[in-house]
Formats: C-alpha cells, sequence, structure tokens
C-alpha cells in the first residue's frame, strides 16, 4: 500500500512538473508581450520598460524565468496578476471556495441521483427502466451550458424560484445561488452516471458467479447484495471518480454561465485578458486537483477489487 | 490445458443474417439518422441557402418574434435567427467533426503502434499519454486560447489533441485484444509482415469500434466547441455559431425572450442526442464481435 | 532416435533448447529430431511448457538458449529480413487450439489461402484459384464452405480452414499445437483422420502439443513427456503409453479413464512426483 | 431402488432475439436414492439445460412443460421460500470454477454464506465446517485456503472448493456439469476420486454430465446419451461401451482414439452435431446414421425398454448386438 501510494506519488509530482513545463512553455511563446498588457498599448518610457521587466524577470533566458517561477510557486508564491496588481495565489484563495462548493454539491446529485436511478433501472425490469433510461437519454444530451440557460429560463425567469446570476452571501443564500449551477453541471454527468451503474449492474446479474450464488438457494435480496451490488461497485466506483474528476474543468462554464465568482469563471476572464500569471496559476490549481482525484480513484479502485494488486495501474 | 466445448446454439445464432444488425436500431434510430443528415446538409449548404444575411442587424427589429418568412423572428441585435441557424450549423458540425477525425486518426495510430510493439515502446507511450489526461479538455482549450488568441482553430486542435490519449486508450485494448488472437500469430508465422497485419488484418477488425469511437467523440466535440464558443473563446461573435447563439441570446432570454438561445440549445441537443445514441448502437455491435 | 539413422536428414532438430520468463523456467534443456513423414508428439498438463516449445519452434517467441534447426537452416533467432521471415513460414507451420479466434472475421477461407498464396508466390490468378480448390478437397471442405466467412463454419470447419491455411505453402513441418481439443468428439475424429490422410499423401512431419494421450497414440511414433519445462520422458509412443517409466507419466496414464478405470486419490503420489521434479530443476 | 428425481417428457425452450428456439425435447430420466447417472453428448445436445431445469436456473423467458418431481415435489411449480429450499437440496457444480466463484470475495465468504444466511449458522462455527469440507475434499491447510481470494487459487483448487461448498448445505442430488472438463487429466482423476467417495459416503445422488463416454462410464451406474435435445439411450454405464443400444452411443464409442492401440482409421461420424432446435424430423440422427433408412427420417422415434435399457431407435433390435462391428446390415 504504501509503495503503490509512493509511486502514484512521484507519478503525480512527474505529471505536474510536466504540466506547469508544458503550460509556462506555450505561455511563454504566446505572441505579445505582457507588458504591453499592462500599459494597455500605450507607449512607454524605455526606463520604465526596463524596470517592469526587471521587476517581472521578463529579461531572463526562458529556463531561469521558468525556474524562479516553479521555485516560489513551490512556496505558494504563484506570480502577480499584472494587470490586478494583486498576488495569483491570494487571487485563487479567494475564489476558490466556490468553485469547491459547486463540485462537492454537483457530486453529492451525481452520487445519490445517477447510482440511484441506475440501481433502480437496473433491477426494475419493464416501465421503471424504460423511464429510468428515456430521463438519462435527455440528460445526457444537455451540455452544461445548455443546461444553465434552460434551468434559468424555466426558474429564473419564468418560475422565479432561484436567482440566476451571482454568489450570494451565507450559507443558505449561497445554496440557493449554487443550486441550479449544480444542477446544469450535473446534468450530463448524472445520465453518464446512471447508465454506467444500469449496464454494471445488469452485466453482474448475468455473471456466472451471480448464478452460483442462485443455485445455492440464496435469497435474492441477498444476491443483490452480496454479490451483483458489491460486484459492480467497482465500474462504479470508476465512472463516478472520472466523471467528478471532469467536473473541476466544466465548472469553468457553469460559473461563467451564472456569474459565479469561482476559478473557472476567473481562469476564462484571465484567457481572454492574456493575465498569464492568473491563467498558469490556475491551470495548475485545476490540473493538481485533477490528477490527486484520479489517484484517489486508483486507490478506491485497487481497494474493491483484490484481483488488482496495488501497483499495478488500475485501467 | 482447457478444453473447451464449444456452443453450437450461440453457433446457431451468430451465422443468423448480419443485416439483423442494421433493422436493430429502431424508430428512434432512422430518426437519429434524419437528424444528422439535416445536420450535415446544413452545415455544407446552410451558408448557401440560408434566406437572409446572418450578419446584418437592424436594431429596429431587435427580440422581435418570428413574422413572415422570419420563422424564427430575430435576434438581441435585429438578424435575422433562422440565417444565423443555418449558417452557423457549419463551424458547430464541421468543426466537431474535424476535432473527431484528428483525435481518431491520432488515437487509432498510437493505439496499433503501443499494441503491436509493445515494449519499451508502449511503456513510454503510455507514460506521455498518462500526462496529457491530466489536461481534460475544456482546459487545454482555454489554455490555448490564452497562448494563441481566441478562435475556432486553436479551441479545435486543443480538443484533439485533449481526446486522443481516451481514444488510444480504449482502441489500445481492442487492438491488443485483437493482436493477441491466434490468427494474427498464424499469419505471423506464414511470414506476413507487420505492416500488412496491422493495416489488412488488425485495423479492420477493430474498424467498428473506430468508427464507433469516431461518433461519441463527435457529440463530446460538438458539446465542448460550442461551450467553448459559449465562453467566448472558441468561435468570435458576431460570427454566427450555435455555441456564440447561446451566450448572445443570453441577455433576451434573461429579459424573458428565450427564442434565440433556446432555438441554439434545441439544435445542439438534438444532433447531440442522435449522435450519442447512434455512438452507442455502434459501440454495443462493435462489441458484438463478429465472430 | 539414434534407431532412425537412414540417409535421411533430420527436418527439425533442437538442441538444448531453453526458455526463461522472468525467475520461471518454463522450458529446459529439450532435444529432438524430427525426420520426414514421421511424428512427435509432445505430451503435457497445463504448465509444462509444451506450448512455449511451439511457439519458440514457429518463431513466436525466442529461445532462451539452445538451437532449433528446420530444414537445415538455423531459426534461433528472429528473422531480420521479410524474405528470410517467408522462408521459414515455407519450412513450418502451425494449426491452433481454439477455432474460434485462428481466423480473421472479416475473410474467408479461398480469400486467406489466396492471400497466403500471393504473400508467398508470383502464381497467376487461376493457379492461385486451382491451389485453393484442392486444398478445400484435402481437408474435406465443399465449395461453399472455403469460400463462407468464419462466422458461417462451425468449429470443426474452421479447423479444416486452419489446416488448408497452414498447408498452402507446401511446409514440410506441421506444428499441431491442441488442434483437435476444443472440438466435439465426433468432429475430432473426423479431423484426426484428415490429418492421417494429409501425412500419407504428402509425407509432412507433425509436431503434435497434445494433453491427450488417446489422440497422441492415434497420430504420433514418437512422444516427449513434459512436466514443468523438464523433459522426463522420451521414446517410442506405444512404449511409453504401455509401459510408462516415470513416475509423472505413470501417473498421468493411470489418470486417463477407461473401460476398467477408477479414479483415485492421488495425493500423495503427485506431491512425490512435484518434489522430484523440483529437485531435478534446482 | 426409490426414485429421488423424477422428469416426465421435458420441454424446454429459451427466448432467443430470433424467436424461441427449443433445446430439449421430451427428456424423460429418474436418478435413484444414492445413484449416479450420466448425462452424456456434445456440444448442443441439451444436457447443460436438463440440469439447469431441474435446479431451476433457466434464464428469464423459458418455456418448460413437462414435469420434473424431487422427492415427490413438483419442481417447475416451486416458488418463494420452497424454491430457494429445494435449490439448497440440489448443489450444482459447474465447469469453470473461476467464473462461477465470487472473485472478490474470500474463499470463507464464499463457503460460508448459505450456512450463515440459510441456516443461521454463527460465523466461527460456519468457518469450521468450511475448514472441515475442505479437509474432505483433500485440500491442505485450510486455514490460509480460506483466507485467500479465488484468483490465489488454482483451477483444480478451486474446484474442489466449489465441492467443498456444495457439501455444506448437505444436498441430497448433486449436479455436476462438465464439472472436470476444464482441469488437466490428473486433477481430474483427483476430482472424481474425491467425487466417487464423497457419492459413497453420504449417499448422495449425482447427474453427472460430461461429454466424454469413458469418464461416465467410469463413475456413474446408468448412462444418458442425449443427441440434439433428445435421450437417444439409457444404458448401465459398463454396457455402453461394449454393446451400446443405439446407433449414435456406438458412434460415440468408436469415434474416440483408444489410448492402448492405434486405429488404422477412425470411425468418424459424417457432419455435425445439431442442437435441438435445428433437427431434422424423424429420427434426429438420422441424417448422420450410417444405419439409417427412409422410414428412420419420416417417423418420429420413441423410447423403448430393450435388453434391460431404453433407446430412442426404430431398427435398435435389427442392429442389437452388431453396432460396434461396424457392420452396415
Amino acid at each position: 500500500m504504501l509503495r503503490f501510494i509512493a509511486r502514484r506519488g512521484a507519478m503525480l509530482v512527474a505529471t505536474l512538473l510536466v504540466a506547469s513545463f508544458a503550460i509556462y512553455g506555450a505561455l511563454y511563446l504566446a505572441p505579445g508581450s505582457p507588458i504591453a498588457a499592462l500599459t494597455g498599448g500605450r507607449t512607454v518610457p524605455p526606463e520604465v520598460m526596463a524596470q517592469l521587466e526587471a521587476r517581472y524577470h521578463l529579461n531572463e533566458p526562458f529556463l531561469t524565468r521558468y525556474w524562479i517561477w516553479l521555485t516560489s510557486a513551490l512556496h505558494g508564491d504563484l506570480g502577480e496578476s499584472i494587470p490586478l496588481h494583486e498576488q495569483v495565489s491570494t487571487l485563487i484563495a479567494q475564489r476558490i471556495g466556490v468553485t469547491i462548493s459547486l463540485v462537492l454539491l454537483t457530486s453529492v446529485i451525481i452520487i445519490v441521483v445517477g447510482v440511484g436511478l441506475g440501481i433502480v433501472g437496473a433491477l426494475g425490469r419493464g416501465t421503471v427502466d424504460t423511464g429510468v433510461l428515456f430521463a438519462s437519454t435527455v440528460s445526457a444530451a444537455l451540455p452544461a451550458f445548455a443546461a444553465a440557460v434552460l434551468l434559468q429560463f424555466v426558474f429564473g425567469v419564468m418560475l422565479g424560484w432561484f436567482p440566476v446570476l451571482g454568489t450570494g452571501d451565507g450559507f443558505v443564500d449561497g445554496l440557493r445561488h449554487l443550486t441550479l449551477p449544480a444542477l446544469a453541471l450535473a446534468a450530463t454527468s448524472v445520465a453518464l452516471v446512471t447508465r454506467v451503474t444500469r449496464t454494471a449492474v445488469r452485466e453482474e446479474l448475468g455473471r456466472e458467479h451471480v448464478q452460483t450464488a442462485i443455485s445455492r438457494g440464496l435469497p435474492w435480496s441477498g444476491v443483490v447484495q452480496r454479490h451483483v451490488l458489491r460486484n459492480a461497485a467497482i465500474p462504479i466506483t470508476t465512472v463516478v471518480g472520472i466523471t467528478i474528476a471532469s467536473l473541476i474543468a466544466l465548472a469553468a462554464i457553469v460559473e461563467t454561465a451564472f456569474g459565479l465568482n469561482g476559478l473557472g469563471a476567473y481562469l476564462v476572464q484571465a484567457a481572454q485578458n492574456k493575465d498569464f500569471a492568473v491563467v498558469q496559476g490556475i491551470s495548475l490549481v485545476l490540473v493538481f486537483a485533477f490528477v490527486i482525484t484520479n489517484v484517489v480513484i486508483d486507490i478506491a479502485y485497487a481497494l474493491l477489487d483484490p484481483r488488482v494488486t496495488l501497483g499495478s495501474r488500475a485501467q | 490445458m482447457s478444453t473447451e466445448i464449444l456452443d453450437p446454439v450461440a453457433e446457431a445464432e451468430e451465422s443468423a443474417p448480419s443485416r439483423r444488425r442494421l433493422s436493430r436500431i429502431g424508430v428512434i434510430g432512422w430518426v437519429s439518422i434524419a437528424i444528422i443528415a439535416l445536420a450535415l446538409l446544413l452545415a455544407i449548404f446552410g451558408p448557401i441557402l440560408r434566406p437572409f444575411d446572418p450578419n446584418l442587424s437592424d436594431l429596429s427589429f431587435a427580440n422581435v418574434g418570428p413574422f413572415g418568412s422570419h420563422l424564427l423572428g430575430f435576434d438581441g441585435q435585429g438578424r435575422d435567427v433562422l440565417s444565423r441557424i443555418m449558417e452557423g450549423a457549419r463551424t458547430t458540425v464541421l468543426g466537431a467533426g474535424f476535432v473527431a477525425l484528428i483525435a481518431v486518426a491520432i488515437g487509432t495510430t498510437l493505439a496499433i503502434a503501443t499494441a503491436w510493439f509493445g515494449g519499451k515502446f508502449d511503456a513510454s507511450v503510455s507514460a506521455g499519454l498518462d500526462v496529457l489526461f491530466a489536461f481534460p479538455g475544456i482546459l487545454l482549450a482555454v489554455v490555448a486560447a490564452a497562448v494563441f488568441g481566441p478562435s475556432l482553430l486553436s479551441a479545435g486542435l486543443a480538443l484533439a489533441i485533449a481526446y486522443s490519449p481516451y481514444v488510444a486508450r480504449v482502441l489500445r485494448g481492442a487492438a491488443l485484444k485483437e493482436r493477441a488472437m491466434t490468427y494474427i500469430a498464424a499469419l505471423e508465422v506464414q511470414g506476413f509482415g507487420a505492416w500488412r497485419l496491422c493495416v489488412r488484418h488488425l485495423l479492420p477488425n477493430i474498424s467498428s469500434l473506430i468508427v464507433a469511437q469516431g461518433t461519441i467523440l463527435f457529440g463530446f466535440a460538438m458539446v465542448d466547441l460550442a461551450a467553448i464558443s459559449f465562453l467566448g473563446l472558441g468561435v468570435q461573435s458576431p460570427q454566427a455559431d450555435w455555441g456564440v447563439m447561446v451566450s448572445e441570446g443570453k441577455t433576451s432570454l434573461l429579459q424573458g425572450y428565450p427564442i434565440v438561445s433556446l432555438t441554439a440549445v434545441l439544435c445542439i441537443v438534438a444532433v447531440v442526442a442522435a449522435v450519442s445514441f447512434l455512438g452507442e448502437r455502434l459501440d454495443a455491435s462493435s462489441k458484438d464481435v463478429l465472430r | 532416435m539414434s534407431e532412425h539413422t537412414s540417409a535421411t536428414e533430420p527436418v527439425l532438430s533442437v538442441r538444448g533448447l531453453r526458455k526463461v520468463f522472468g525467475t520461471q523456467v518454463a522450458v529446459d534443456d529439450m532435444n529432438f529430431d524430427l525426420l520426414p513423414g514421421r511424428s512427435l508428439a509432445i505430451v503435457g498438463e497445463s504448465g509444462s511448457g509444451k506450448t512455449t516449445v511451439a511457439r519458440m519452434i514457429v518463431g513466436l517467441e525466442k529461445p532462451t538458449a539452445g538451437t532449433i534447426v528446420a530444414c537445415g537452416r538455423d531459426r534461433s533467432k528472429p528473422a531480420r529480413r521479410g524474405a528470410e521471415r517467408k522462408l521459414r513460414g515455407r519450412e513450418v507451420q502451425i494449426v491452433f487450439q481454439d477455432p474460434y479466434s485462428s481466423l480473421d472475421p472479416r475473410q474467408s477461407g479461398a480469400d486467406l489461402i489466396d492471400e497466403v498464396l500471393r504473400v508467398h508466390h508470383d502464381h497467376h490468378a487461376s493457379d492461385r484459384k486451382r491451389i485453393v480448390g484442392e486444398l478445400a478437397e484435402i481437408v474435406g471442405l465443399d465449395q461453399r464452405q472455403i469460400n463462407a466467412m468464419p462466422k458461417a463454419l462451425s468449429g470443426g470447419q474452421r479447423q479444416r480452414v486452419a489446416i488448408a491455411r497452414a498447408l498452402a505453402t507446401d511446409p514440410h513441418v506441421l506444428i499441431l499445437d491442441e488442434s483437435v481439443a476444443a472440438l466435439d468428439v465426433s468432429i475430432q475424429a473426423q479431423v484426426l483422420n484428415v490429418l492421417a490422410d494429409i501425412r500419407d499423401e504428402r509425407g509432412i512431419s507433425y509436431v503434435l502439443i497434445s494433453h491427450d494421450l488417446a489422440v497422441v497414440r492415434q497420430l504420433t511414433e514418437e512422444a516427449i513427456v513434459m512436466q514443468r519445462g523438464i523433459v522426463v520422458e522420451q521414446g517410442v509412443t506405444a512404449d511409453i503409453l504401455d509401459d510408462p517409466q516415470h513416475a509423472y507419466t505413470q501417473m498421468l496414464r493411470a489418470s486417463v479413464p477407461g473401460p476398467g478405470w477408477k479414479p483415485q486419490r492421488m495425493r500423495e503420489r503427485k506431491a512425490a512426483a512435484d518434489a522430484a521434479a523440483e529437485a531435478a530443476a534446482s | 431402488m426409490s426414485s429421488l428425481l423424477e422428469v416426465r417428457d421435458l420441454t424446454v425452450q429459451l427466448k432467443m432475439d430470433a424467436g424461441p428456439r427449443e433445446v430439449i425435447t421430451g427428456t424423460s430420466l429418474d436418478i435413484g436414492e444414492g445413484e449416479a447417472m450420466g448425462l452424456v453428448g456434445e456440444s448442443g445436445s441439451g444436457k447443460s439445460m436438463t440440469a439447469k431445469a431441474i435446479a431451476r436456473l433457466l434464464p428469464d423467458g423459458a418455456t418448460v412443460t413437462g414435469s420434473v418431481t424431487f422427492d415427490g415435489t413438483d419442481v417447475l411449480a416451486l416458488s418463494g421460500d420452497a424454491l430457494l429450499k429445494h435449490r439448497a437440496q440440489v448443489a450444482v457444480v459447474f465447469q469453470d470454477p473461476r467464473a462461477h466463484i465470487n472473485p472478490v470475495r474470500r474463499i470463507s465468504d464464499f463457503m460460508t454464506e448459505s450456512l450463515r444466511i440459510l441456516d443461521d449458522v454463527p460465523k466461527a462455527e460456519a468457518v469450521r465446517k468450511a475448514a472441515a469440507a475442505l479437509d474432505e475434499v483433500g485440500i491442505d491447510d485450510p486455514g490460509k485456503r480460506l483466507k485467500q481470494f479465488p484468483h490465489e487459487l488454482s483451477g483444480g483448487m478451486l474446484q474442489r472448493v466449489m465441492i467443498a461448498t456444495a457439501l455444506l448445505s448437505e444436498p441430497r442430488l448433486l449436479l455436476a456439469d462438465e464439472c472436470t472438463t476444464a482441469l488437466d487429466v490428473t486433477t481430474q482423476a483427483e476430482v472424481m476420486a474425491i467425487l466417487d467417495d464423497l457419492r459413497r459416503d453420504r449417499g448422495l445422488s449425482m447427474l453427472f454430465i460430461t461429454h466424454d463416454l469413458e469418464l461416465a462410464g467410469a463413475v456413474c451406474d446408468r448412462t444418458c446419451v442425449m443427441y440434439a435435445g433428445q435421450i437417444v439411450e439409457t444404458s448401465a454405464a459398463s454396457r455402453l461401451h461394449e454393446d451400446p443400444l443405439h446407433p449414435y452411443s456406438a458412434a460415440l464409442v468408436q469415434a474416440r482414439p483408444d489410448i492402448s492401440s492405434t486405429a488404422e482409421r477412425l470411425v468418424a461420424i459424417p457432419g455435425r452435431p445439431v442442437s435441438a432446435f435445428e433437427a431434422p424430423s424423424g429420427c434426429r440422427f438420422a441424417p448422420r446414421c450410417p444405419h439409417s433408412l427412409d422410414s428412420c427420417r419420416s417417423t418420429d422415434q420413441v423410447l423403448t425398454d430393450l435388453d434391460g435399457g431404453v433407446v430412442r431407435c426404430g431398427r435398435a433390435t435389427d442392429l442389437r448386438g452388431n453396432l460396434l462391428d461396424g457392420a452396415h446390415v
């Protein structure tokens, strides 16, 4: 177990290093100088220019700049947003709470509704199953931004039940502001989880070892709990994990659509403004969260399936 | 040595005509095919057939509902919505098609090469893909927009690159399975070269899965491209694109005039639903192995 | 082997063959000569290494040590060039166990054999067609069957196609890797008869990899018994089966059901045989 | 010998994509208390489906007619708890133990679950019983094995676990469905010896399904031969080799190569085995039979008593005693 975690840890570090290098390198190669963004295109005196360049290490060679950036990043200093004159880490800290709440709320919806409906569909045949299939087909085709627009119109504009924009103050109001965004973000994922759950349970129902359990005279409820659901939990956990990991990036869309003050929305703004320090910082945070989630999935998978020896990669 | 007793019931089932596979897609399948055909027609001929100039703005018609030959009314800037939908099909549908095509091409090549050569080559390519995995498509597209400036091209390339490890992983599994089939070994013993075996035997036998993956990917690409355009980092307003239209129509929608956003959403949802339905059917039948 | 000291050269000759996977010795120090027109069985249970031997002979695995010479040419090392690969393909061919995975599902038997012929020779299309017809007849398939896609064929018919494919380049040695094991009894008899006919007509040599001693008796003159990679007994098939010398061969022989057979719990005997094998391996 | 199991005129149709497909037609057999009955046939003959029907394990949508009576109760009418109890009394050992044992549960979990769930046996006692059962089937160090997962055991070991598990519920009938087919021949001998011992020690009845006529002959009292969903012959197991009544049984005997002598040529049956739903009318074996007459193809054959056995062949009386000579009458 420890060896497994150590190995995954090493892989994590390697991935982050490569990722940071790639992001930094890409932004370095980007056309247009950050100074231009800073000065708003006005011509500045050469001595001011030199001062700015020195301050932001713009005159150093690429690898040196990367090294400076990396070492300070390790100390929690992700640089400074040139247009906003603020520390990127401070900006991230201000906004990360909204994103985390959004992702968590969405995850709860996905797990409860998605896994629940999937099991109901797989075990209850006939109309129940058809209903589940229909609902999941509709919601699968509803991308986050489309769901956002629909929900805003129906529950915000037409019914007026929920606010359509903004973050809100306090817990209850915050939750009210997060409900529609979470539903929008969950739409496609719930459908995916429902389907995978349904298929996994169905597949497990058809397995030979389930037939053995039945042939031994075990009651149906016992067979379902001890064999079908237990074994189906392996693929379900994997897909739930992957789905939650994917929310981390998709949150940007919903945050933008609902005017939430989260990391994703801020990343989009920064990309539009060419605020490279912010793009770098947030991208890294997102990649980090994504990779960590994947490591957790791998560990969960290995714990659920004794055939997977820790250390061999779970697919 | 395990002695496998073959099952002639299954065997006889298999020998039933494969035409059954086509007829099994049902009514929804045919509706899906019709939707996709319509979308493709619009993507190719939309900009020619559209009734009005999609960029002709007349603010006196802003948010005016359907009348006369303006079947879908006007948007917030007084542009004809139907014309913009028809014009926008091109970037939305063809853009997604190219993303899927590039991702499948890269993914298939990597999958077959890694499955065939195995060993260190496989290990190093797989490790590289693992790193790429850490970049979700949307994130890569946002970074690409920051670097190269927002455009359909940068978003599309970013998505294609982000998708390719997924395709590669799925297809590599299938290719490995096929590689382990003894008919490949038998032909190797016959002295067939790697190129012939891969191109003439291995590739055709995973082709149905490749098509299925491509179809599913096309659906993803459409959603993601539209989302990126919706964020303002893909196709740029005022150019007509379904994703852009959802975003442009939002102000009107919040004021109670939803037709622009909803029409664009409906178009996207219909095509995506049709594509994913067909994709899943293809995927299922590609797993209904031929043997 | 020494008793066949005729002028004929062995068509397949194996010396000191060894294969190690990681720390596992799959095959250790195997030696044999196979003369034209004769058949050799390699007998053993799962994990005995017999399939690894087959794969090494046809070049699907690389030996760790030892030499394999077929038709006078060494094939212990992987073929570097395409021409060499094809040449080897014309010397030794193989038929695998599973008739379901051993044919490309998208290719009919006729197309398959045609492709093999095109890769190897510059025959005219009509010649290739004639050869396909001849091969189909040899293995007992009619026109419809040889032109059918694999999924329309039964297991036995597929195996006949696989045999025809192996014969297409007129090899000198055919490796039969459990080639009849997956077939129903009545089909197995048909295929065994086909194999016997082919040998009579073409003078081809067989290496039969099998766990089925009755099949071994039916098709081969000489046999090698393997246990966990080690050759425990080697000689004339009839002698080995009628009067096994090694404890493992005796146990194997005693495990085969037949008239008057009663199953015995062989825990102790098996343990003794295993211990002997382990002692020999270390 | 009183019958523990009586199967009468059993016909089974399965629901397939292409419509209902018949897999067993009019099968009748009896198994006495403590008797071992062999059920032999090639693939598609319907032998596994017969076992599934007896244990009520047929897939959803199967249509069953005829009757199955186990110890006086009508098995086909059972439902609810009575059905569960029936399944507990009829233990099944399947061909592929690796697929038939839940891979993510420990051996002890697998072995004891029916004791603990059905009979409320406390865990410690259930585990003790499981260990004893493992010892009975010749597995060393049961304590260690119980803690392992299925993938850590060999196929032969798993099959013995399967048998030990079947014994824990103290069944009266054991359905062994090709239970040694996937095993090495020495392991097969061992497993067969275990089954044989247990049967004799416990007075267990057994339906032994196999494609290997000789194996069935060695361990069974009587043997049924199935072809295309029908029983074509039932005879004393020892007799089937020397004096089969049905041409198909004779053909099976002759098609197998002999380990003690090399035949000039094997007597092969032309064509391939068929399933019930693809079988021709009249005698189902007629197209492959060297002795068939036109009348065989036109009339459905029935099971008739002959020389202490039962045979489904219109020419059985003519052919009696001559089938193994290969003489065409």
